[in-house]
């Protein structure tokens, strides 16, 4: 039976370490190593920020979901908000782009998701808010 | 996040332990504006060998900092960085405002 | 604004630590003394193991549904599946019942969380299932 | 779940490492049975200072051992349980049939 479970919490700041955490146990069922486990807890770490600063601007933040799913040797992770969502996806996903106070974004979020993580999928939900699906995977390349 | 910071000579040395992410960058955003206007330091140096974790949120405070004391004659250093940390410090691109070095 | 998380996962045996480590993190919010997350830890450890244990006698294990939320200076958690629930709550809740093999469990789960926690309540769901809800208190109660 | 065993004497001491819950009692319970069988030893002693969680799994698995090898000239003690495994081992009444030592 393939394993997967499903994390729901308020876009809240205090949220994040939690995020990261709950994913990075999980995934070490697919006994990665210490730097893959950092590339995963990172890479979740800028997505569900991505939620709790850019989801719901309006205040009254809502709810971030995510699920983590191991499939063969993959883990499939998908973060989703239902707050505005991203007008231009394309530019949303260039280096060093943000919306966010120069002072504080520095715009990498995204690359740093695509280049931690094998695949990267991201998306404007039917119903409002985003949906990024990230694939790591652990197969081990040289059989140990 | 816990900041530590020791004075030598010209060189203010800051130790961050713990996990940098956006909810505890604020801390260090402030902490780090205090105590290098206090000291008149000429070189900062960076210490990131206790950190646990950190994020492109860690990237935006430095930035942060180097555009905010930039003219000013104080220079910025970073000093032994995990893996990870290294990695995501390399793809922005940080290293040529704020050098890696290897013995502080 | 109340911060509350849901995590939902199928009834295995691996899943035990990472249920009761998710509860324990997110408690830390409340800054309780180490001995207050143990008991926290192995209340949420003793459920959950009755789902994977007892919920699904027939094989094909559901899913667990955890709650963990603070209301003030409570921590209310809920451990539901949607398993076959109990038929006698009360003889169940005795110290020492066990419908399980005698080698292997103590029937003082219901027991320990009862000590351990200062509320417990133990029903079976309209649908189907158990939901088990505990209510920990960590107010101080000399001001620190 | 980590299990080492030392031998001396009559007396053979067991250390468990990590977390005992219903996913690790198996491995624990066959390692016991088949430690204490081979061992012929009269005492067995449990250290459980190295467990970082234990639930009732861990009675269930004490218990068990207790009731296998009730009538074979073999004692078991209890050693070093953090204060949440005390707790638990109190409530459960283990103590009567494996008595907790403060040396070993
Ligand atoms: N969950 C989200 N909801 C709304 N907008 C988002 C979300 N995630 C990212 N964005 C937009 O994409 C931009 C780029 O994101 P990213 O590469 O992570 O950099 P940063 O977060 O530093 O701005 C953000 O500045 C924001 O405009
Ligand atoms: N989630 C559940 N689904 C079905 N039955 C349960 C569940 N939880 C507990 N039970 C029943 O209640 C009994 C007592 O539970 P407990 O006190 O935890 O002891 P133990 O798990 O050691 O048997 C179990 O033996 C089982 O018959």
């Amino acid at each position: 039976m393939n394993n997967k479970i499903t994390v729901k919490m308020p876009a809240l700041s205090k949220n994040e370490a939690l995020a990261r955490s709950v994913v990075a146990f999980f995934a070490v069922e697919l006994n990665p190593t210490i730097d893959e486990l950092g590339d995963i807890k990172t890479a979740v770490s800028e997505a569900v920020t991505n939620s709790v600063v850019h989801g719901y601007p309006n205040g009254n933040p809502g709810n971030i979901t995510i699920t983590a799913e191991i499939e063969n040797e993959d883990l499939h992770i998908v973060i989703e908000d239902d707050g505005v969502g991203i007008e231009d996806i394309d530019a949303a996903r260039q280096p060093f782009f943000t919306t966010g106070k120069e002072e504080d974004r520095s715009g990498m979020g995204f690359t740093i998701m695509e280049t931690f993580m094998d695949n990267l999928f991201v998306e404007n939900k039917a119903d409002g808010g985003l949906k990024v699906t990230m694939i790591k995977s652990l197969k081990r390349k040289i059989q140990e | 996040m816990e900041i530590i910071y020791n004075r030598s000579g010209n060189t203010l040395k800051v130790t961050c332990y713990g996990e940098l992410d956006e909810n505890s960058a604020e801390k260090l955003r402030s902490s780090l504006d205090d105590n290098i206007s206090a000291s008149q330091a000429k070189r900062v140096i960076i210490d990131l060998s206790g950190l646990a974790f950190m994020d492109s949120s860690g990237i935006g405070v430095l930035v942060g900092r180097y555009k905010k004391f930039v003219g000013r004659p104080v220079a910025f250093f970073i000093y032994r960085p995990n893996t990870t940390v290294d990695k995501i410090l390399k793809l922005s691109g940080i290293y040529t405002i704020m050098p890696k070095i290897e013995t502080a």
